[in-house]
């Protein structure tokens, strides 16, 4: 008889073992870098991701993806669209499953909700039914409106980043949860969530309101995690970093990969752990990240 | 070891079926049900979640678990981890087969189906207007098993069909009268008594007699029960509660002796 | 030009101005008691309410009920179903609108969302659709599953009751809100929030997680003002003064209305302010009800 | 007073058109949008509400209201009171009928659908990519209004027919065009680019110029334009910035001065 309550912190290796090829992984925002980059580092192919920017283009990049279930792809710094999710998506080798924001809460909520759709209004009228026929325009059984039914959108896991969490798996974050980071959790199998610190238990329960995530499979302690993104009330987004890297991607996409590799191979394929790619990044500018 | 109440042997027996890792979830007025809980808890469940009140915690750590100074006091907050479902207490129906659940009813039929709506054939105007559903239409449809748990037995309480059905238990009957209509959650797994404990045939989902409390007599139960019920061969009684599980009840859970009155 | 941030706090006087005969009215929890005795005060008739309950059995017996929108009308202190509710139900004096808990979730999001229905499972294979026909079992668009439509349920107003807020209507409560509030907060068309106390506008942005609430179309200033209930962080339950009404609104189920005209009449239509019914019940009594 | 940018003057002509007492929605990447709620609160609306990375904010109290500094920086927060819609973005839609947004797009056509999906005839090799509707389809739905910013006019974002429409504006036309498929919002009100300003005739909800900025020829607009467009008889100057806008706008909102670049 296990006579003592289950901890539930693992670090970055251990929750990238519960990945396979071909599942279906949702990442939120702000994005949990360290697992992505372990993805890569561990070669995963043939994934659906539900993911949106910077992440998504990675993954592209790596070669992880097949599917991509998303609502957005812009990028930032001037590039409307992120360039290797572009290229991969015009040259047809990736699948996009086309939705929406109000779409894809619905659909993880049906999964959440073991519905086997939910209705939703906004996408009435525009071409996102005709270039994902999984969206049904169909007829409300009350009062005959014409409304979209949103199939269940259901993540085998979800990685997720947050400011703390205790040992059990209680999720707090500062300055709210990433704003699809809860459908996500709702909806997925599985949730991993890393975190800056890891907090007392005492201190959760002194302020329960504050926990978003009341039980995450599993926990990993990655300060820093988010980078080269921001996390709130940590550090903020490591610009210089992101320029680099778009300019990068935008050279990949036109044929010059080999920014690119040297990029995935230096940051996300040879550090074997998330503290060596934090080393590789240097502490002067983990420092310069502050937030005020 | 025969010093105990009936409310105490129903609660030692609930509290066996619990296993960790499970979130509990107790509903108003059921004291059999908030006891089992947290004696589970403290004997073999350091890993149950029990939600009281929309509030989620686990406090396997305490000393004592006592009521009612928690459960259906609003202080019980003070022990919270989270509030069930972020405050939206719906939106992960898809975890709760992992749930457990404990129901009332003003009637109940064979198929374990319960009625907290009213008795009377005109629903406009009741010979007796229940209190309502609560939150067991949605329970009974989504969480892994729940217990029926009644503090009488007679023939006004066990009825041949329910005036209306409140919570959907085995329906008409079959190992598939879930399945069929789409019904994800396990169902009724036993119905418990101050007379008995019984549980559903497997093939026909018919409330079957699976033991009688010390000193009850099976016409006793026969007579008390509105409808046919299946009785196995053999037909333990109700295993006692052991000294350790009285114990613990009694120092840690109950102190107050609420169950020991009941 | 208005130059200056319109301040929303109100007394519950001119709150229950907002309120007419025939109106749809959701009452949260804990109960907002100094509205719901100001609604007695004024006399309001033919009300609809979504309510459960103590104000729910108190509303009925004092006439102001046409229809109750319910999933509950327990009482405790051993009396399963609240008396006066049971007697005017049994007589067929008020019209029910039968649901439950998942039931009135999806009907109040539906009217939330603008929606014309939201799909429910719990409810299949019971009676609820055949007591209340509003509730449609429809077969889903998308895999043939039987399923309940559930109606917009859609309140003209929510009373509710909260910690604190600030002068701007955003509301934080103590240890969260009541399950079914930010429901009803959502649904109707205009929110009336009394609190324990005002706090400032920087304590509310010093945790913006906290507010539940984002801007409630008024604040009224109620210290005591859930009594006989709970308030979180503030005081417990009277449950001396609900046993005293139990007893009081079972005579009055059984034909013998005098002590329920007095208790309507001293706690509810002579005292002119929610201070008046405090000082009725003396300031000893709720200094006894701390909660640690 | 001439002495001003295009994308000073859009974010003025933006500003002046908002109420006091509105939810401002801004979306990503939308610098002539962002200047306008900032600038449009400090002057009249001391009501307003603002919604940044989910955060929402009254900040009509601060001496200045910076740009980048908040808006797409994480630390927007710092101002937030809550999180819009308690973190649940799309649970109270029922009162978007107050909010106002602002739409990009990669095609527009005469009727104000927007697509920002793609361009090409098969979705599944696009000749250009698009970023995707961001949330664009709900929020196009549902609020009361919405302006379509454009930071270029040319015959590749004027087309006759999008090849997708993300945004459903005013349909194929008609002053039913959104109430007749049940859609509660109202729709896109005005058109705003570096060259003019257009509006949606009563009637026919076609897009019809309103007026042309300083300078700016209607030969210029027409050629710009890939389909054709209403003009009316009297067609006016887009009003410049006044002083006190300008002031307004370099001194509180944008010091760094990124609209006078643009």
């Amino acid at each position: 008889m296990n006579t003592r309550r289950r901890e539930r912190i693992i670090d970055e290796v251990e929750a990238a073992s519960w990945l396979e090829d071909g599942m279906t992984i949702a990442i939120g925002q702000p994005t949990p870098m360290a697992l992505v980059r372990q993805i890569i580092r561990r070669g995963l192919k043939n994934l659906t991701v539900v993911d949106a920017g910077f992440s998504l283009d990675l993954l592209i990049a790596a070669g992880c993806v097949r599917k991509v279930i998303t609502y957005y792809a812009g990028g930032g710094f001037g590039i409307p669209v992120m360039p290797a999710f572009r290229h991969a998506a015009e040259l047809g080798e990736i699948e996009i499953w086309e939705c929406e924001e109000g779409i894809l809460c619905a659909g993880l909520q049906a999964a959440a909700q073991l519905l086997p759709f939910l209705p939703w209004r906004g996408g009435v009228g525009t071409s996102l039914p005709e270039v994902n026929p999984d969206l049904k325009v169909f007829t409300d059984p009350i009062k005959g409106e014409t409304l979209l039914a949103v199939p269940p959108i259901k993540p085998d896991i979800a990685l997720l980043h947050a400011a703390t969490a205790d040992m059990y798996g209680n999720v707090q974050h500062y300055g709210g949860p990433g704003w699809i980071d809860l459908f996500m959790y709702r909806a997925a199998d599985r949730t991993v969530v890393q975190v800056e610190r890891v907090i007392s238990n005492e201190q959760v329960r002194a302020d329960p309101w504050k926990t978003t995530i009341p039980a995450a499979d599993a926990i990993v302690r990655a300060p820093f995690g988010a980078h080269p993104f921001y996390s709130r009330g940590f550090y903020v987004q490591d610009n210089e970093h992101l320029r680099e890297y778009s300019s990068l991607s935008s050279d990949f996409a036109a044929g010059r990969t080999e920014g690119m590799t040297m990029y995935l191979e230096r940051y996300c394929r040879r550090p074997p752990t998330h503290a060596d790619y934090l080393e590789e990044i240097g502490i002067k500018r983990l420092l310069s990240l502050h937030e005020y | 070891m025969d010093d105990y109440s009936i409310p105490e042997l129903m609660a030692v027996c609930l509290a066996r079926d619990l296993r960790d890792g499970e979130l509990l979830r107790v509903g108003v007025a059921t004291p059999v049900a908030e006891a089992a809980v947290r004696l589970a808890h403290l004997t073999h469940g350091p890993n149950m979640e029990l939600v009281f009140l929309g509030a989620r915690m686990n406090v396997a750590h305490l000393d004592t678990i006592p009521m009612p100074a928690f459960g259906w006091d609003s202080r019980a907050v003070r022990w919270a981890e989270s509030y069930s479902d972020t405050g939206h207490r719906f939106d992960r129906l898809k975890d709760w087969s992992n749930s457990v659940f404990f129901i009332g009813g003003i009637q109940v039929d064979p198929f374990g189906n319960t009625n907290l709506i009213g008795v009377g054939s005109d629903f406009r105007r009741l010979r007796f207007r229940g209190p309502g559903s609560v939150g067991t239409a949605t329970l009974s449809t989504h969480v892994g098993r729940y217990y029926i748990v009644l503090n009488n037995h007679n023939r006004r309480l066990f009825v041949e069909k329910c005036d209306y059905i409140s919570a959907y238990g085995w329906g008409s009957g079959g190992a598939d009268a879930r399945s069929r209509i789409g019904i994800p959650g396990g169902g009724p797994k036993y119905c418990i008594t101050p007379l008995c404990v019984m549980d559903f045939a497997e093939d026909s989902k018919r409330m079957r007699l699976k033991s009688l409390h010390p000193g009850v007599k099976l016409e006793t139960v026969k007579q008390a029960t509105g409808f046919e019920l299946l009785v196995p061969d053999i037909l333990p009684t109700t295993e006692p509660p052991s000294a350790q599980e009285l114990q613990i009840l009694r120092t840690r859970v109950d102190p107050s002796g609420r169950l020991r009155r009941g």
